[in-house]
């Protein structure tokens, strides 16, 4: 399988839609790239494991190497391994449910489709370079455009929101660039994954870069306390904006820790785990309490991502294969939620005209479709088993408990309290909004349109497949995991 | 004293800095026109002395004394321009009085 | 052999019924929702009935020993070598047991729904619940696995709170399901802590495997466990306290009981099923599950659960008397009821004559499946009736409601312990294994049985004796009568099982260690509790039979314990203190605070500094010529001189 | 002291001291006419270096060509007689210091340094030499630069026009 397809087809998607007339005709071209997007990956995970389970035990899967500035040794390299196809899947789902829920943007359609299918671009992209050059481009790509959909396309105050979202991550990527040329000079003037990870990295490179790039990635997957861009970010941004930025935007951070900072750095990794270990346990829980004070649903969710991402890096600072894995897992499995939660709130917000949960009441009798949707969006965040945060939490929890210290023991415990204090603010949301007496001026509400509930089921089905079935997933990342976990035992 | 270059170059860094001086001093655009002819003046004087003395089996120096005062002339043309058509807008060439391409 | 896949359909016949009415029911099967999920029941109850006959009579015996088997067991998510969640059957005989009470009391459920809940705008959505509780209870019941417990533990525990909240217009349901949730989710909270402490120190998550291993003196799990150590309790005693944890929240155990009473504002059936037959009982299940380890390898961790099972009976009895909310005196007594099981677990050991009340234990979670649900049920009807949960509202039901009065007579004999009722059997056997094991505990024991004995008969005599029944005259519409067949059939039946059910040699089938055990019937032991029980309720009969003011006058003359009793202890109280006071105000507040200010703070500071600091940097670009020139030339200067002095 | 010393210290002080002067005085058509001596000054020095090609350069475009623009610039835009605003003394005397302090950094710059001059043949800066090399194309030849410097002129000769064509816009 040619990976170039995964860049190339959004990228001519975009031209095409730049291209279009009409907004029906940008709607529909857009819909059929993504469409092919998600066919194209899924088709990539059953190549994938086929190739797997014919014995193909390369680390990464379906190379292609081709110089691109040969003085600087940047390669367009490109491979993929399981955790790579887990994103992807991901990225897919999300962009496919994304443009269906934009379905009645009228305001600058063809820009704004542009600029989604331009974003899913540089995620895909991200997810597929082995170079770290080639990476940070496309991390860039996939930055700049939420600028302009929060800017153009947001509500609220949303110009401060485009540039406090724009400038972190541009800071995140700032640090993650001077990192970059670091580990370039310090580490065999190379900037190709792979080749860096045969290379011995100098101890003191290591610890200069792995805060840098570590806290750079950070940045993106909200780690405490460079998070505050998510909360304004979120609530400003148009409901396909929104489950971009945290669907698909934060597990770049993730990946990006894991992949560029742990697996390249482990001897920082490990000096500097207890640090990381702190920070994402305060944002576990203090992303918790402070989402039981919101009253926006937009807030709410965004305020509960940066609890649900901080798992993500709980489970990396961890360094246990099955903590890894299920950092990996939440990453899919939150970013499925949180868009699926975003969608269901924009489906909300269309009708009622607010986000304050206080102003809702028994939405469940006019529109139970979506109402169902957020009960079980919202149950999948507390980590009810059957969807897909249970598994991803339970991994990280099983992975986090094998380090045998009291540290890791009370980091642990922390982490796992989270998850009463996720009941108590999700039953919060739940029971405000969908629940208790209707009120007079929603008696006539619609349920959703059917582009509205095609994008939720398609991210449904994402969530009930991983928590019903969460054996492939599991096969599908570990593999990679163990492989970082490899170069953390054999480092110092 | 027999002249030679140091004396030359003496004259020339002196125009130089009178030059500047009256760049430096001048409200009025046309003053400041002059003071930049000096300066350019001085810079030729440069070249030729150093051509003469230092490299006299070369003509490069003068070569650009050549090419300096074309452009000087191309310069003093443009900026008289320049100058005649700020008169009309602002009926003023006094630098403090037009100052609008700020911030 | 047992036949898998028997098994499994018990368990998924339940899910298809639930992915039936939640995917169709809304648009096309609004009126026969009711009668397809009931049938699906009740193949479901005939599997479970014929599997637990195979495993009993069958099969599952080996050298007198019942054997567990393991019929199915499919790797579902692998951690790592050791660890790995499997989704499997494990057959044994409480699960026998189980599997037969919990469809059994659904399908009566079932039935009896479809005449209690009829006309009701969400049907199917209903039964959809219904057929995902079941589901979860019956995947609980054969967990094979710790972990798979954990998960059906966690689905029953929303399917509870998914019925809780089924009238979800009704704010105080709304508050209900949601103080469910987050209090069994909070003991969930220990449970799974637990699980990962035992995991780590067994290396297995598998149940087979685990108690084993941490039973055997000679593994070195056990002795790893044992030998760490935290706040100089054993990792493993930790393991099992926070274990029971879990399984007190989902029993309502004392001081995690708080939310069942207000769960009593789902629909009757559901209560009759969940917090009063199955899923209570879960957290008995999960004890008795683990009973192996619990009475080898960690005493300690047993005495605790004794004590609690003991004080929640007690202490619920107590408030029981004093309730007004027909539902909540079932709820209380429910939660008396259990902590009966759960000290029985407590003062049990393993194997043998010791395990008398493991046998018992379970033996009463049994009868009193029947008789509870049977309550329930007959307190639906009831309130079908009135239209009212209130005594006040009631009196003199026995004329209008025959069968209802007749039933509910045989379920209050039952729960009191009069002999030959189901009740009386298990109850003996629970106060045996007091009396034998721990004489604290049988002497509480015997007051609450007392206790119970006197607010049944209290609610009895209220709700069918007292006043003459004035029925309301707005209830022009009330169909008034008993419900029907659909609502009567599933009362006889029970009523017939709480007469029979203690004749059952329950022994022979259910002990700690597989083994027979005979019971034996000691006459002179019985008299004691008897007739404590006859006295409450000759008490009742004295009190309530007829309207007089003779309970009032009571009540004044112990006027601060009845206020405390009514009261529920203020426990709610306290616990609405510290939720509100400092889990809100103390920690959520604060760290909202800290987000908005400090964090954000610090970022807008930063993109201020630069505003400002820019704003006087911009005042360089003047627009004066010559302005520039100086820069310009000091420029010049300064790298001149730079190069020239400093790079040589 | 011989003529020609003398006569390079007589060119030497009329370029110093009118251009000293087209820089201080306050009259502006004054200036541009000590600016005229100065650069005729300068004409007289490059006669006086026999470079007599770039001494009728000079004189043609300085003298002739850049002066009198100048000097019409002048009446099209100044009043006669008017006299100039002048700075600020601090600046006057910033400016004083600024230029002295750069002439004293580069003069000791130049007295310190020792320049050898090139031991080959001498090569006459006869016009011969200069139009063989300033058209050549072989190696040093100087047509290419030329040719960019006749379309600069162009340029600027239309630009000019341009500029000052403008109507003039009525924000102010």
């Amino acid at each position: 399988m040619n990976l170039l397809l995964l860049i190339l087809i959004p990228l001519l998607t975009a031209v095409a839609v730049f291209m279009m007339q009409n907004n029906n005709q940008v709607r529909w071209i857009a819909f059929f790239g993504s469409a092919i997007q998600l066919i194209l990956s899924l088709g990539l995970y059953v190549v994938y494991t086929n190739a797997r389970n014919h014995g193909d035990t390369a680390q990464m899967l379906f190379e292609q190497n081709m110089p691109l500035f040969k003085s600087w040794n940047i390669n367009l390299h490109l491979g993929v391994d399981g955790i790579s196809v887990a994103m992807i899947m991901l990225t897919a789902f999300v962009v496919v449910a994304g443009v269906l829920m934009s379905w009645k943007m009228e305001k600058m359609t063809k820009e704004f489709y542009f600029l989604l299918i331009l974003l899913s671009m540089g995620a895909y992209g991200f997810f597929i370079s082995l170079d770290l050059f080639v990476l940070f481009f496309f991390l860039e790509i996939a930055v700049i455009p939420k600028y302009l959909l929060i800017g153009v396309w947001g509500s609220g105050k949303k110009e401060y929101s485009a540039n406090k979202l724009a400038l972190m991550l541009m800071t995140g990527s700032a640090l993650v660039l001077v990192g970059m040329f670091i580990l370039y000079f310090g580490g065999g003037k190379s900037f190709d994954i792979l080749q860096l990870a045969q290379t011995t990295i100098p101890t003191w490179t290591q610890h200069i870069c792995f805060p840098l790039l570590f806290v750079g990635f950070g940045v993106f997957t909200a780690l405490f306390p460079f998070h505050t861009w998510v909360p304004d970010g979120h609530s400003s941004a148009p409901t396909a904006g929104s489950m971009f930025l945290a669907g698909i935007s934060m597990k770049l951070g993730g990946y990006g820790c894991l992949r560029v900072a742990t697996y390249l750095l482990p001897e920082g990794a490990k000096e500097y785990a207890n640090i990381i270990l702190l920070l994402s346990a305060i944002a576990i829980l203090y992303g918790a309490f402070a989402t039981m004070m919101q009253k926006d649903l937009k807030y709410i969710n965004a305020y509960s991502s940066i609890s649900h991402c901080g798992f993500v890096l709980l489970g990396i600072g961890m360094l246990t294969k099955v903590a890894i894995t299920g950092a990996i897992m939440q990453m899919v499995s939150h970013g499925l939620m949180t868009a699926l939660f975003f969608a269901v709130i924009g489906i909300i917000y269309e009708r009622t005209h607010t986000r304050q949960v206080n102003e809702m009441g028994g939405l469940l009798k006019v529109m139970p479709f979506t109402i169902t949707l957020l009960f079980i969006v919202g149950l999948c965040s507390l980590g009810l088993p059957g969807l897909s945060g249970f598994v991803a939490e339970m991994t990280i929890f099983v992975g986090s408990w094998e380090n045998p210290d009291t540290f890791h023991r009370i980091v642990t415990v922390a982490g796992c309290m989270s998850i009463v204090v996720t009941a108590v603010y999700i039953l919060r949301a739940i029971g405000r909004t969908a629940m208790g007496p209707l009120k007079e001026e929603y008696n006539n509400l619609s349920d959703a349109a059917w582009p509205e509930k095609l994008a939720t089921i398609i991210l449904l089905v994402g969530i009930i497949a991983i928590g019903v079935a969460p054996f492939w997933l599991n096969d599908l990342v570990s593999p990679g995991a163990e492989l970082i976990m490899q170069k953390i035992q054999m480092a110092k | 004293m027999e002249p030679g270059l140091y004396h030359l170059l003496f004259i020339s860094a002196a125009l130089f800095f009178i030059g500047v001086y009256g760049f430096l001093t001048r409200r009025n655009l046309i003053a400041m026109l002059m003071s930049i002819e000096l300066i350019l003046n001085s810079v030729n004087l440069n070249f030729i002395a150093f051509n003469k003395y230092v490299w006299a089996d070369k003509l490069d120096g003068l070569f650009f004394t050549i090419f300096v005062i074309a452009i000087a002339a191309a310069e003093a043309a443009v900026a008289i321009a320049i100058i005649i058509n700020l008169t009309k807008n602002f009926q003023s060439i006094d630098v403090e009085e037009t100052e609008e391409m700020k911030y | 052999m047992p036949n898998a896949t028997y098994i499994m359909l018990i368990v998924l016949l339940p899910l298809l019924s639930f992915l039936i009415m939640g995917l169709f029911g809304r648009t096309y099967l609004k009126n026969t929702a009711g009668i397809i999920s009931t049938c699906l029941s009740f193949i479901s109850t005939c599997l479970a009935f014929y599997t637990a006959y195979g495993y009993f009579f069958e099969y599952g015996k080996i050298n007198g020993v019942y054997q567990k088997l393991i019929p199915f067991n499919y790797l579902w998510l692998a951690f790592s070598e050791g660890l790995s969640i499997n989704m499997g059957i494990l057959l044994d005989p409480i699960t026998a047991m189980m599997l037969v009470v919990v469809t059994l009391i659904s399908l009566m459920v079932h039935i009896y729904s479809l005449g209690y809940l009829k006309g009701e705008e969400r049907f199917p959505t209903y039964y959809a619940f219904l057929g995902l509780f079941t589901f979860s209870m019956l995947g609980l019941v054969v967990a094979s696995n710790i972990f798979q417990i954990y998960i059906f533990w966690e689905l029953v525990g929303v399917s509870s709170f998914l019925l809780i909240g089924y009238y979800y217009e009704k704010p105080s349901a709304v508050a209900a399901c949601k103080k469910a949730f987050i209090v069994t989710r909070f003991a969930d909270l220990g449970f799974l802590i637990g699980i990962l402490v035992l995991s780590f120190y067994a290396g297995t998550l598998d149940f087979n495997t685990l108690i084993q291993r941490l039973t055997s003196p000679e593994s070195n799990e056990l002795k790893s466990a044992l030998a760490a150590s935290f706040l100089g309790i054993s990792a493993l005693t930790w393991g099992m306290i926070l274990v029971f944890v879990g399984g007190a929240g989902k029993s309502a155990m004392f001081p995690l009981h708080i939310w069942l009473p207000d769960a009593m504002e789902g629909p009757t059936p559901v209560s009759a099923l969940i917090h009063a037959a199955t899923m209570v009982v879960a957290g008995v299940f999960l004890v008795a599950r683990l009973f192996p380890i619990f009475a080898i390898s960690a005493p300690d961790a047993l005495e605790i659960v004794a004590y609690v099972g003991a004080i929640s009976a007690l202490f619920a009895a107590i408030i029981a008397c004093t309730q007004t909310d027909i539902k909540r005196v079932l709820a209380f007594s429910t939660m008396s009821q259990i902590g009966f099981m759960m000290f029985a677990l407590g003062v049990s050991k393993y194997g043998g004559e010791e395990g008398l009340g493991y046998t018992a234990s379970m033996f009463h979670l049994f009868t009193h499946a029947l008789f509870k649900a049977l309550l329930f049920l007959g307190a639906g009807a009831v309130i079908h009736f009135v239209h009212s949960n209130n005594m006040k509202d009631m009196g003199g039901l026995r004329k209008q409601l025959p069968i209802t009065h007749f039933t509910f007579l045989i379920a209050c004999l039952a729960i009191s312990g009069v002999p030959p009722f189901a009740g009386f059997f298990s109850k003996e056997e629970i106060l045996l294994a007091a009396f034998q094991h721990n004489q604290t505990i049988y002497w509480m024991a015997l007051i609450t049985s007392g206790l119970t004995a006197f607010y049944m008969f209290r609610l009895y005599f209220s709700i069918f004796w007292n006043k003459s029944y004035h029925p309301n005259h707005q209830d022009e519409h009330g169909h008034h009568g008993e419900g029907g067949f659909v609502m009567m059939m599933p009362l006889v039946l029970l009523s017939v099982g709480a007469c029979l059910a203690g004749f059952i040699p329950f022994g022979k089938f259910v002990s700690s260690d597989g083994t027979a055990l005979v019971s034996e019937f000691h006459l002179q032991f019985s008299i004691a509790p008897v007739a404590l029980g006859l006295t409450g309720i000759f008490t009742a009969l004295f009190l309530y039979k007829t309207e007089n003011d003779k309970p009032d006058k009571m009540a004044s003359s112990l006027r601060a314990l009845y206020q405390i009793a009514y009261h529920k202890f203020y426990i709610d109280e306290i616990y609405l203190f510290i939720t509100q006071k400092i889990l809100f105000n103390c920690i959520g507040k604060p760290a909202a605070w800290f987000d908005k200010n400090v964090v954000d703070g610090l970022v807008n500071a930063t993109g201020n500094t630069t505003q400002v600091l820019s704003e006087k940097i911009k005042k360089i670009q003047s627009g004066k010529v010559q302005e520039y020139a100086v820069y310009f030339l000091v420029g010049v200067f300064g790298l001149a001189m730079v190069f020239i002095y400093m790079w040589k | 002291m011989n003529g020609a010393n003398i006569l390079f210290y007589l060119l030497a002080a009329m370029i110093l001291g009118s251009g000293l002067l087209a820089v201080t005085t306050r009259q502006l058509f004054r200036a541009a006419i000590y600016l005229l001596f100065s650069l005729i000054g300068m004409a007289g020095m490059y006669f006086w270096l026999q470079y007599e090609f770039i001494a009728a350069v000079q004189v043609v475009v300085y003298v002739g060509g850049i002066t009198v623009l100048i000097i019409f610039s002048i009446f099209l835009t100044q009043q006669a007689g008017e006299k100039m605003l002048v700075k600020k003394t601090g600046q006057q005397i910033f400016a004083a210091i600024a230029a002295f302090c750069g002439f004293a950094l580069v003069m000791i710059q130049i007295v310190q340094n020792n320049f050898t001059a090139t031991k080959n043949l001498s090569l006459s800066p006869s016009v011969t030499n200069i139009g063989n090399q300033m058209l050549g194309v072989d190696k040093g030849g100087y047509a290419l630069p030329f040719e960019v410097v006749s379309i600069l002129l162009l340029a600027a000769l239309i630009g000019s026009i341009v500029i000052a064509l403008r109507t003039p816009t009525q924000t102010s």
